[in-house]
């Protein structure tokens, strides 16, 4: 549903061009100079844990200053702030990772409100919104789940109600990725409830500004005890028609645009820098740092990276790593792969679990240490336990595994929808 | 390798005052411990350096009760119980993550037991009387291994002093003694350390666990008479092989409570959450890992009570399926947390729900005494045999 | 359904009487000097493969020799040809397994049909069938299977249609183990097409007898090239009243009652030895066996049993096998398990994955030498490719894996039906 | 250890000329040889002891279709094509489960190109015309070390002797050549041997596979020519060390072709199979398997061409690329083929389904030159360096 709707995306082209490879030089070449030097504070694991202004202003100076150089939304028109380039997104993430550049903060506008927006947005709502998801200077967070509404996403009960020309809105809203420092969020209510899908309606709407005035933004604490997700309380925000992207009813269809892109098979590429495994992040995220901390730490009277049962699980990982990074490479080239959205559809359940496998190795490698919460003073190997637990975040946002598999399942493979 | 020759009665050894001991313990605790006032009581802030919770009236409770007492001799005051009584206890401590020193106060229990020494007898008699008591064994990269700690013990003049740091050490700041694993010249041995000792102090760890405290004791030249010597120098490594498969048990009878807790959990979670115009339990995807975990902690479960039966009546088996049964319980509880997390989906995900309580609780249980893949390792020696000598030329 | 038709079985007494001790010390006696000297032919692996008349003589002498000593059908009533005690048949099983005893052939009798008849049959059928199958003297097999009607059994297609006072059946019937040498078969037919469940009946039809006679009994050949399983084909087999177990139409709740009994989950324990773990079986089939074939096969220039990694695998799988047997063990105690059907529903599963598993890291021990046919001439570690494929009938027939983690989900955690 | 630090093209080296290959060869295949025609011809009989079934005809054909001499040099009159072209090729031969010496002819071919002598580029050139070669190079423990064989040579007179045996030889019945690898007393070397040669004499092995043939090949005082050596003792290793990524992803190149049938095959049913009233693939305990397999699938596969990639480009990463593609195909088709024989239910089980031939197949792939965690272990060796020399003490 809805996917049908898009307008076809330009084919890549089978080979690089000239242009291509004189992007990608352009890209290294900045990057060599203008990453930005490390903050004297410490940054979460990504953007979507973004707790303080600090962090925030740090990040957002980077994203301003990469989409300056035309590293974000080079496959944007220019008359919507975008590079007016095609597939040339891909190129400048690629490096942008392999500079180990830090991520970009506005990761919901990016990912998910710019393609929605781009795909069913007015021209006026194009102009209006996309240049300020591109440079950072507005922050977006997306209104989906609830409650009641999880993995069954179409049960939204949030409800904006027809008043005269406006509609005022009623809900509540959880999971809310960046809610704290948002100006505007995507927003999936109900306009009918007659209707599970075609009740559905899609709007932009103004978080920050309308705080205390219908908007209520309430922090939801993790099992880590760390923040980021909120839950977010509309008791009567009222909004104009021009917060409605795309008819009203089409709220379903602008989700699954919104979703398709947020799980990477989306025409769009989503600009992004550290969300892979290559660099930095390997290391602190993904299994790269294993061989390390197995040397660091000791299991039985030796070395873990000593024991050969340990060795194979970090090897296993690995592997997992390797192929994962090669699946991407190849998910860019049209030959090499047998279906559009195979390989682009694996992505989000592919990562995520091999983060959580990765952690939990590495509190294997750690042992008793892996009972030291990330405050304990002088662990030095590492906040394992922590990533280990808040890894579990990204084994259910967006769609928990099992609807993954659903989805791939139903998709690529063609097998009966399981509900 | 002969194991498991022992043929077991119907029972598992598990008589009816076991049977009633863990059924009394089931619903007091239920009552005496609801869930919301152990979130409450544990998770009341998300500040990591808080201030160690520990509950004195419910341990006063937990003291009448005479459940310290359990395992302690008769000839102590204690009830003499077989360990399977124990372990049943334990399992019902673990299915409400008992926030109360009795797990560790048990292992320091089993320690004791296997002294001769007059003063280990003395300090049993505290534990009926109801002093906590804390095994301070492990060096700084949490060993197993019974030979290892950074503690070094001297003797001059009829005075013992001991010096270094003991890591890991469980409750650290609910115990009031501990029993301190140090090395001699001729070889580690095992020492009762009051506490409040001059030159004891105890460096709480921030830990992941909200239900139990952990931390490192410095010996900064503490001094104890030589009666506080209850395993001679060369000795010690003995004595707490004696208590380790009541140690692992315990660890391991509290995994298996506490997993049942996340299991019962999770099926009412997914009898009553819908999703799709669907309870949950209907979609395979939730149904089929419940029945994993219920299959895991089940064998887990039987290897427990196989084991303590093992301890009470074929010590010659009881290393072997004391290991097996904390090999499966680690792997068991590492299983069942997770999919009591990803099962409940976005609220399991929250400190507000309970399933973090839980998962915490297990994470530390899995690693205590060695997790999985070092028991099967130790296991492997056992019945296999010891690797060839010859190492190198993988390829 | 059907379940809770059945009789209260006894409840267990809490501790062993001094009556189950001396009647467990008469089976020690007994086994001790009467075992059967091994045959000097080969024997299958389960009564399920007998595939020789050889192997079946040799079985079935067994069989009646072990019944008439007492030790096969302990717990059914005398006039039924059983030995009029209670709870005395798992004593006799584990004494049964304790000796090494061979299996016995008349498993489909033993475990389905005699239970079967037993809560649902006449005096008339009890009298009559029950003491041949205990003695082995008639051998049974099972027609439930068919081409259509795998997992969902309910969707039966053979049909018994009344003619005056007779029935005459059609229908095809697969998976049918023993039909080759069967004198009866259990049967499930359907009578009305109008209902799914209420339009089932339940037959005990001779198959020997009536062989050329409406009745063909095919072989199956299985992936391994093995035979044991049948297609049996019904052409206008004619039968009368008698050949009804309970009333026409209730079908479903007599299969619920056989099924339930197949999986462990019933009041009469199934007489069997050899079918567990214990003795021989764990040399040949479970993982007691690896440790030797691990210190005979050669791994990258050493013993696999040196190789740490095959060493963690095969001390996992003797853990399962230790787990399961005290499962066994535990089952038996009420005091110990929690909920009535928890244990026992697991047996079947739990065997067959552990065997599987088992046959697999078998094979990963001896490397190129599990390439090897079992017919390769010299090929002394054990027959473990053959046993690996063997495996999937055990975890597809009698209910496949899948259906029986939905029945121990449905059953013991009360979840909603999968379908 | 730097090890995939080159930067890959876009097209991972897949040419046009390569994706022609591939494709050509996925219809031809489908054409010349349908799922009942190979069931046939290779599942006519259950008897294990059954003569080796060898189409001369489609062999006739895949040679003319030019197949073995994709990997052999122009120079030897081949097309020299890239191994990713291959590997290409050889995805398609897995996925109709060719039962011709095409992958045995490959490994083979990969080893002569890794010699020079003129014996060497000689037998390529009968490659080229057909002539199907083997590996004898295992020893009876089925070693992978390139320094371990059964079979000794001897020179004396300007002739060499052979004697020993070779184990495991893949298609022995069907390779006219073998290239042997014998020890002297200054190392291993290679030689080439005429199938026919006096002396030889071939024992074929009753094994499980159905596509492919397998024996051992006794050398019972073979003499051959000086020339016949092509990798002189003390060089053989090397000649083969450089050879091995090619054939661990011709291999690997098989089994992922193989599976893609597996899957495609399976989900078929799954969508056509009724039980329940609904397909087999509503239900997640069916369909996310499948999806399973399809995700273990595409990780080997993504592997693959990297790792052909970096054969043809980047050498120094080839050895460690190769392995984890070999190492993660071999657990994939371990999976994939378990879950189409389960997931098929008690047809899949038959002799008379086609699934059989491809679990069998697979088996055979997932030991060939090494399984998952043979290659874990070797590559442990060069991504976290070797084992420090102390032995014991594991507990």
């Amino acid at each position: 549903m809805g996917v049908s709707t898009l307008p076809h995306a330009p084919v890549g082209e089978p080979l690089s061009s000239c242009d291509d490879t004189a992007f990608r030089m352009h890209c290294r070449t900045w990057l060599a100079g203008n990453l930005p030097p490390p903050p004297n504070f410490g940054l979460p694991v990504s953007a979507i844990e973004i707790a303080s202004d600090e962090q925030l202003t740090y990040l957002r100076n980077w994203q301003r200053a990469a989409y300056d150089a035309g590293l974000v939304g080079c496959d944007y028109p220019a008359c919507y702030g975008g590079g007016g380039r095609t597939d040339c997104q891909a190129i400048a993430n690629e490096e942008l990772r392999s500079a180990g550049a830090p991520y970009l903060p506005n990761i919901v506008g990016l990912g998910m409100a710019a393609p929605a927006i781009y795909h069913h947005g007015t021209e006026a709502q194009k102009r209006r919104f996309i240049p300020g998801i591109l440079s950072a200077d507005e922050i977006w967070c997306q209104g989906f789940s609830e409650p009641g509404a999880g993995s069954d996403l179409a049960n939204v009960q949030a409800f904006a109600e027809r008043r005269d020309d406006r509609w005022v809105i009623h809900g509540h809203k959880v999971w809310t990725s960046l809610a704290q420092f948002a100006d505007w969020m995507i927003l999936l209510a109900r306009t009918d409830r007659g209707h599970k899908y075609r009740g559905l309606s899609y709007f932009l709407v103004p978080i920050a500004a309308a705080l205390g005035r219908g908007v209520e933004v309430r922090p939801l604490i993790k099992m880590t005890g760390g923040l980021g997700f909120n839950e977010v309380l509309f008791d009567g925000l009222e909004v104009g028609d021009d917060a409605l992207l795309d008819q009203p009813g089409r709220g379903w269809s602008v989700a699954m645009t919104t979703l398709l892109h947020e799980r990477g098979g989306g025409p769009l590429v989503t600009p992004g820098a550290g969300v892979g495994l290559a660099g930095d992040a390997s290391q602190t995220r993904g299994p790269g740092g294993l061989p390390a901390l197995a040397r660091s730490c000791v299991r039985a009277g030796r070395a873990a990276a000593d024991d050969p049962v340990i060795r194979d699980k970090i090897v296993r990982l690995l592997i997992r790593e390797r192929g994962f990074l090669a699946t991407e490479h190849r998910a860019g080239h049209p030959v090499l792969q047998e279906h559009p959205q195979r390989l682009q559809l694996q992505h989000k359940l592919l990562l995520s679990e091999l983060l959580q496998d990765t952690a939990r190795v590495a509190c294997e490698i750690q042992g008793m240490a892996s009972t030291l919460h990330r405050s304990h003073p002088g662990l030095v190997a590492g906040e394992w336990s922590h990533k280990y637990m808040n890894s579990y975040g990204f084994t259910i946002a967006a769609g928990t595994s099992e609807v993954q598999r659903n989805i791939l399942g139903e998709r690529v493979l063609g097998l009966a929808k399981s509900k | 390798m002969p194991v498991h020759t022992a043929i077991r009665p119907d029972d598992l050894g598990f008589s009816d005052e076991a049977a009633m001991l863990k059924q009394t313990a089931r619903k007091l605790l239920a009552r005496r411990l609801p869930l919301e006032q152990l979130h409450k009581h544990v998770a009341g802030t998300i500040d990591p350096t808080r201030e160690c919770v520990f509950d004195r009236d419910l341990w006063t409770e937990v003291v009448e009760l005479g459940w310290p007492a359990v395992a302690v001799p008769k000839a102590c005051g204690g009830f003499g119980m077989p360990l399977c009584a124990m372990v049943g206890l334990l399992e019902e401590v673990g299915r409400v993550a008992l926030p109360c020193p009795l797990v560790a106060t048990f292992c320091a229990t089993a320690v004791l037991r296997s002294c001769r020494a007059p003063s280990a007898h003395e300090l049993l008699k505290k534990i009926v009387d109801g002093t906590p008591v804390s095994l301070a064994i492990t060096n700084r990269h949490g060993s197993w291994d019974h030979e290892d700690t950074d503690v070094r013990v001297r003797a001059s003049a009829g005075l013992l002093t001991l010096e270094g740091t003991a890591h890991y050490v469980q409750e650290a700041q609910k115990a009031e003694f501990f029993v301190v694993k140090a090395q001699a010249a001729e070889g580690v041995g095992l020492y009762i350390v009051d506490a409040r000792a001059p030159g004891v102090r105890i460096v709480p760890d921030a830990i992941v666990d909200l239900t139990r405290d952990q931390g490192q004791v410095d010996f900064g030249g503490v001094t104890v008479p030589a009666h506080a010597c209850i395993a001679k120098p060369g000795e010690g490594a003995k004595a707490l092989a004696a208590a380790w498969p009541a140690m692992l048990l315990a660890v391991t009878a509290d995994m298996v409570g506490a997993a049942e807790w996340q299991l019962q959990t999770t099926a009412e979670y997914a009898r009553t959450r819908v999703q799709f115009d669907r309870p949950l339990g209907f979609f395979q995807a939730v149904k089929h890992p419940l029945v994993d975990m219920m299959l895991a902690i089940d064998e887990a479960r039987s290897l427990l009570y196989d084991a303590a039966w093992a301890y009470d009546h074929a010590p010659e088996e009881t290393d072997v399926c004391a290991r097996m049964a904390k090999a499966s319980a680690s792997d068991m509880a590492a299983y069942c947390s997770g999919r009591s997390v990803q099962l409940h989906g976005g609220i399991g995900f929250t400190w507000e729900c309970a399933v973090q309580l839980y998962f915490k609780r297990q994470k530390h249980n899995e690693v205590l005494f060695g997790d999985g893949s070092f028991q099967r390792a130790v296991l492997a020696e056992q019945l296999l045999g010891p690797i060839a000598a010859v190492a190198g030329a993988e390829s």
